[in-house]
């Protein structure tokens, strides 16, 4: 494996080809393959199930051709023991599989696809380069119908109650970026039960789709045949108001749902983790990563259907917990590398080496290397060239690093593939040598030029000729750039004493660093002091009380309760924030900060609240559980200031909750009319469980729409709701005791935490993550985390997850004494600076600030710690008084002008 | 939880997105990881989309 | 770098020299169109010769290192976002007609000087070779001596005489 | 007199479009060869005085890709 340069010889070679996995079956693959261009490793494997030695005994090509004799036919698979403290299962679902059943038509129509063959359709990197077509005769579809619910919330067909939380919104996604592919005339259109887009930003995309032209029908398709040999479907469907339609589509995409991994099922069962009714592992909410087994934990959809941000939120939380059951351990097993000292090169003038790599055939076969290698010879400064093979392969560096020292080289340069992959491996090769990382340079002569040049190959010689000539005019000006690092404050600043804030104390602390907890109310506890149970019937007030008492008595922890943060500077590693208690200020050193400053269920002037006592929100009912008693009718209102124009946004908890407090109130009295008005039912996941639960004992479901709200009037002996129900086409009265309001979730006052650290909040003053997606708890700004409510509505196991993930992060960087930063920064030369401030206006990370010098008025600064090497400041600073280490002006022009 | 017998390693079963953030976590908190992926690459699922919402951002 | 093409179209060089375009770590193919697209634009539009332009060249050099273009450059997304010093959040339009006024006339004052240093010293001549109008270069000339880029130097036969700084 | 194809500095930002030209490689999608990469860690680097200079230094044109 080490050999295989990935040069992909050997899979053009392999005559055996069989169905690609990766793309769905959409094509074809060899038995010896990558299983996608940017694949890691990047590294050819071979199909044993495929592969024609392996089945019939001879052929062996791959073998023959191998530039680099990297297949080795005698490897045998072999059973390896590791002695590890802790694991972490995270071995995902498998897409729901419709073959099974006929009434999707997916085995027997070729234009029936699931939402994961279309995923690999749509990709640009897919089978058919993202152009979208009919598997049957390769027409553009006109009109794409997604059925939602494929192997979710059926218990008939499937056996998957569950929700699988992620389709409709991928559905949305694939509608639209198929809109963007084939233009105004597509018309998508979504068969969906409930809309269920509750996490953060998704309701906004759901309108944004429905504004451009995608088309929701809330409807299960029934029927679906083929009109025709071309492959046009016809869907049969009936519409909430009882209409039955037949329309015609020229493609059927299945959304289907998750299924845990029968292999990862296997894995849990031979570790001896229990799991749920659905196969998925067990879990508490109140230790959401923690399986039956202690010190074995779980992340990601293998624990219940899940998105990818939640799904990465767990796997920093399962990080964490595994942290917390190893802390005594941590760091005996990492060894850090060491290099030989370096030697210094500053006064001598450039002796450059230039390796011209012919990387088996991949350069050599296409641009002339001797001849590069010749004219490499002539320019100025180079003393020494060479044609490795191989310049990657271990005997090339070993033998790189004796000519470095044998030729006294003090600049190297590399022609080969890119210094997207190889720059580092080679860094390390010259360090070995005794030589700065940044005496080094590639030039890149494969990936973009013989490559993409190959049947131009005196164009390819003539262009690494160029590119060698730029590497080594910038080579001669390279200078050594010293290590950069910070030293790091072990302890933590958490902003918020709730549910999140305290979890994530204790998590750290239990890792052995110390945390502070700065709390604007009286005591700890935050919003979850309202919550009885979580929405798997577990108590929460149980858990908090003895939370705040770890909390509280924890030698590790300080809590500052009645207490603001008033003043804040520093970076990752070192921040100094000013707490005031009272009159006090204490001034508090930390490394990292984590934001929990959480949020609450809005008031609202609807629905008589706040007008007539017999209207209440939320948990109002479940504390006062004598606001039941005799009651005839209660009513829950669901959306109640969310999804709306001011709250653009779904409050993802309050469906949960009203449908948990419904069947609470029917099992308690099941004589009471429980009636739940809602716009979509958004019981994701496992939750849908309940949902199921609540219809069975009678809780009644009447689905009104934005614009015909419902209506609460006083009545003689309580009040009176109406609403339009869409299935009778009929307005309804309904006589109600109670009227219980699900009111928004929204996020604290936290513009001051916001300004003081610099941090992003979206347009509804949630905090904003670095990346929705892959970075769920990191701000962009390193050292700074978030969890919680500040950072969307959630329910409490959710909460728990994040703040331990956040703690989780937190330990990447406490772990550490100093932390290494990229020393490619930008160098501000104060001798030329006027102080204008407009590097510090513009830099994106808030890297420069600009600070006062006796007698010379103001100056920029740079804060390298926070730099990420733009070079927006170098590039617009009005005196040219900036420059960014390895990417100086000087340094990239010396290779502009050699361009030419 | 005994102090002395603590291996200070980590396995991690799956090389999904989820494996790849619970593994790169823990080799930068100090401990020895092991990745285990019954694939020839690491990637999972998430490999395989097109691009994500809400940003249509590649999923690469 | 909008900028960067107004200023190659008014020296006449030509806006298409210079190409701006975005590609994510994915679109491979992207780049490969925009490459071919650039290329053959640039071979439609023929060999550059830097010599010809060699006076142009070093006027749009000095104009992009003048401190009020890279400052306004720099100033315009929080002048567009956040608002100026009174507050006032500005028009994109209404920045980008100042900004290109504003690079037009300091790439005029760059031509100017260049003539000067090459002797041509009064506003009938320098507006010979720089083609620009009497009143234009006079307007100028003023600019520049206000900001010590050149100086009056007396009158030769009644016809002032300026030089460069 | 040797050259009579024109050269173009092709500014690519690390991350974004000399990442894409990478790829481009890796998927060996052939184009013409008239481009000289130049590396920088974000096109937000390229000073515009970079694209007068490589005008200067005698090439035909720029491309400036983040």
């Amino acid at each position: 494996m080490d050999k295989c340069i990935a040069c992909g010889t050997c899979a053009e070679k392999c005559p055996a080809k069989t169905t690609d996995a990766f793309n769905e079956g959409l094509a074809k693959r060899k038995a010896i393959y990558v299983p996608y261009a940017q694949a890691v490793p990047l590294k050819y494997a071979i199909d044993k199930n495929r592969c024609i030695y392996f089945q019939k005994g001879k052929c062996r090509a791959c073998e023959k051709f191998c530039p680099t004799n990297a297949i080795n036919f005698d490897d045998k698979e072999k059973d390896i023991t590791l002695t590890v403290g802790s694991v972490i299962l995270t071995a995902g679902f498998t897409p729901f599989n419709p073959d099974r059943f006929d009434n999707y038509q997916h085995a027997k129509f070729p234009n029936v696809v699931t939402s994961m063959e279309f995923e690999r359709i749509l990709s640009a990197g897919g089978p058919f380069g993202g152009h979208i077509h009919r598997l049957s005769d390769g027409q553009e579809p006109r009109k794409i119908a997604w059925l939602q619910c494929v192997g979710s919330r059926d218990l008939n067909r499937c056996d998957n109650e569950y929700c699988s939380s992620v389709c409709c919104m991928y559905a949305i996604k694939e509608s639209v970026i198929a809109k963007e592919h084939l233009g105004a005339d597509f018309e998508p259109a979504i068969f969906f039960m409930d809309m269920r887009t509750h996490g953060k930003d998704f309701e906004k995309y759901y309108e944004r789709a429905k504004s451009q032209g995608v088309r929701f029908i809330r409807s299960r398709v029934h029927t679906i045949t083929e009109t025709d040999a071309s492959g046009t479907l016809n869907l049969v469907y009936v519409t909430e108001s009882g209409e039955r339609v037949s329309e015609e589509f020229d493609m059927v995409v299945l959304s289907v749902g998750m299924e845990p991994a029968a292999s990862a099922m296997e894995a849990a069962k031979t570790l001896g983790v229990e799991l749920n009714p659905y196969h998925f592992v067990k879990t508490s909410d109140m230790t959401p990563v923690s399986t039956s087994r202690e010190g074995i934990f779980v992340a990601g959809a293998l624990q219940g259907p899940k998105d990818i941000p939640q799904s990465v939120v767990e796997a920093s939380a399962a990080a964490c917990s595994a942290g917390i059951h190893l802390a005594s351990a941590r760091g005996t097993l990492v060894k850090e590398k060491t290099f030989p000292a370096e030697q210094s090169v500053q006064d001598d003038a450039p002796r450059i080496g230039v390796f011209v790599c012919n990387c088996g055939i991949n350069i050599g076969g296409i641009a002339d290397v001797p001849a590069v290698a010749a004219y490499a010879r002539e320019l100025g400064n180079v003393v020494f060239t060479e044609e490795p093979l191989f310049a990657c392969s271990q005997d090339a560096q070993e033998k790189m690093v004796e000519i470095i020292r044998e030729q006294k080289l003090n600049r190297v340069v590399v022609a080969a593939c890119t210094p997207r992959t190889h720059e580092p491996l080679f860094q390390e090769t010259i360090r070995n040598a005794g030589l700065n990382a940044y005496l080094f340079e590639m030039a890149n002569i494969r990936n973009q030029c013989t490559w993409v040049h190959s049947a131009e190959k005196e164009k390819a010689t003539e262009k690494a000729k160029d590119l060698v000539r730029m590497a080594v005019q910038r080579a001669n000006i390279l200078e050594p750039i010293p290590d950069l690092s910070v030293g790091v404050n072990k302890s933590a600043l958490i902003v918020g004493g709730g549910i999140a804030g305290m979890t994530a104390a204790i998590s750290l602390a239990d890792q052995g660093f110390a945390a502070s907890i700065v709390e604007k109310s009286s005591s700890l506890g935050g919003a979850a002091r309202d919550v009885l149970h979580t929405w798997r019937g577990e108590n929460i007030q149980e858990h908090l009380k003895k939370l705040v008492d770890r909390v509280s008595n924890h030698p590790q922890i300080t809590v500052f309760t009645q207490s603001e943060i008033v003043d804040a500077s520093g970076f990752v590693g070192n921040f100094e924030t000013r707490v005031k208690t009272g009159t006090e200020i204490h001034a508090i050193q930390h490394g990292v900060v984590i934001v929990a400053t959480g949020g609450q269920a809005s008031v609202t002037d609807e629905y008589l609240y706040g007008k007539h006592p017999a209207v209440t929100r939320w948990h109002d009912l479940e504390q006062n559980p004598e606001l039941l008693t005799g009651v005839g009718s209660v009513v829950f209102i669901q959306c109640v200031g969310s999804r709306n124009d001011q709250r653009p946004y779904c409050s993802r908890i309050c469906c949960t909750s009203s449908v948990y407090q419904a069947i609470d109130i029917k099992e308690k009295h099941p004589d009471t009319d429980v009636f739940i008005l809602y716009r979509d039912i958004r019981t994701f996941g496992e939750r849908e469980v309940l949902y199921k639960k609540a219809r069975e004992k009678g809780v009644v479901f009447i689905r009104y729409s934005l614009n015909k709200k419902p209506v609460v009037t006083e009545a003689a002996d309580g009040l009176d709701v109406r609403v339009f129900d869409p299935i009778l086409q009929k307005e309804l009265i309904i006589h109600a005791d109670r009227v219980n309001l699900a009111t928004a979730i929204e996020p604290s006052p936290n513009e001051d935490i916001a300004a003081l650290y610099k941090l992003p909040v979206n347009a509804e003053k949630f905090f904003m993550e670095a990346h929705a997606k892959l970075r769920p708890v990191d701000f962009a700004s390193d050292g700074l985390f978030v969890c919680g409510i500040a950072h969307y509505p959630k329910s409490i196991d959710e909460s728990i997850a994040q703040a331990m993930a956040a703690a989780g992060r937190a330990a990447t960087v406490l772990a550490r004494t100093s932390i290494q930063i990229s020393p490619l920064v930008s160098q501000v030369n104060r001798d030329l600076c006027i102080g204008c401030g407009l590097c510090t206006d513009i830099c994106p990370f808030g890297a420069i600030i600009q600070e006062e010098v006796d007698g010379k008025g103001f100056k920029a600064k740079n804060i390298s710690a926070s730099c990420k090497g733009c070079g927006l400041c170098a590039s617009s600073c009005p005196k040219k008084a900036i420059d960014m280490l390895h990417f100086r002006d000087a340094q990239i022009l010396a290779a502009v002008c050699a361009a030419a | 939880m005994s102090n002395k017998t603590t291996v200070g390693s980590v396995l991690v079963v799956g090389g999904g997105i989820t494996g790849m953030q619970s593994a790169l976590d823990m080799a930068e908190s100090g401990y020895y990881v092991y990745l285990i992926e019954e694939s020839p690459a690491i990637g999972g699922v998430m490999a395989q989309l097109d691009k994500t919402f809400p940003t249509n951002d590649c999923s690469m | 770098m909008l900028m960067v093409q107004k200023l190659l179209k008014i020296s006449g060089i030509g806006e298409n020299r210079l190409h701006v375009a975005w590609v994510s770590s994915a679109e491979a193919q992207r780049f490969v169109d925009i490459s071919t697209d650039v290329i053959a634009s640039i071979k439609a539009q023929g060999r550059f010769d830097a010599a010809m332009f060699s006076t142009e060249l070093a006027a749009a050099e000095e104009t992009l290192k003048t401190e009020i273009l890279r400052w306004m450059v720099g100033k315009e997304v929080k002048l567009l976002s956040r608002g100026d010093v009174y507050g006032r959040k500005w028009e994109k339009a209404r920045f980008e007609s100042i900004l290109d006024s504003v690079l037009e006339r300091e790439y005029h004052k760059q031509l100017i000087l260049h003539a000067i240093l090459a002797g041509f010293t009064s506003v009938r001549a320098i507006s010979q070779k720089v083609g620009l109008g009497l009143k234009r270069i006079s307007y100028l000339l003023a600019d520049m001596e206000k900001t010590n880029m050149i100086e009056f130097r007396g009158h030769t036969d009644c016809i002032p005489v300026f030089a460069a700084l | 007199m040797k050259q009579t194809e024109p050269k173009i500095v092709a500014f690519l930002c690390n991350w974004c479009a000399y990442a894409g030209a990478d790829l481009a490689g890796v998927s060996r999608l052939q184009h013409p060869s008239n481009m000289r990469t130049v590396r920088v860690m974000c096109s937000g680097r390229v000073d515009p005085l970079f694209v007068v200079q490589a005008l200067k230094s005698g090439c035909d044109g720029v491309l400036v890709a983040g």
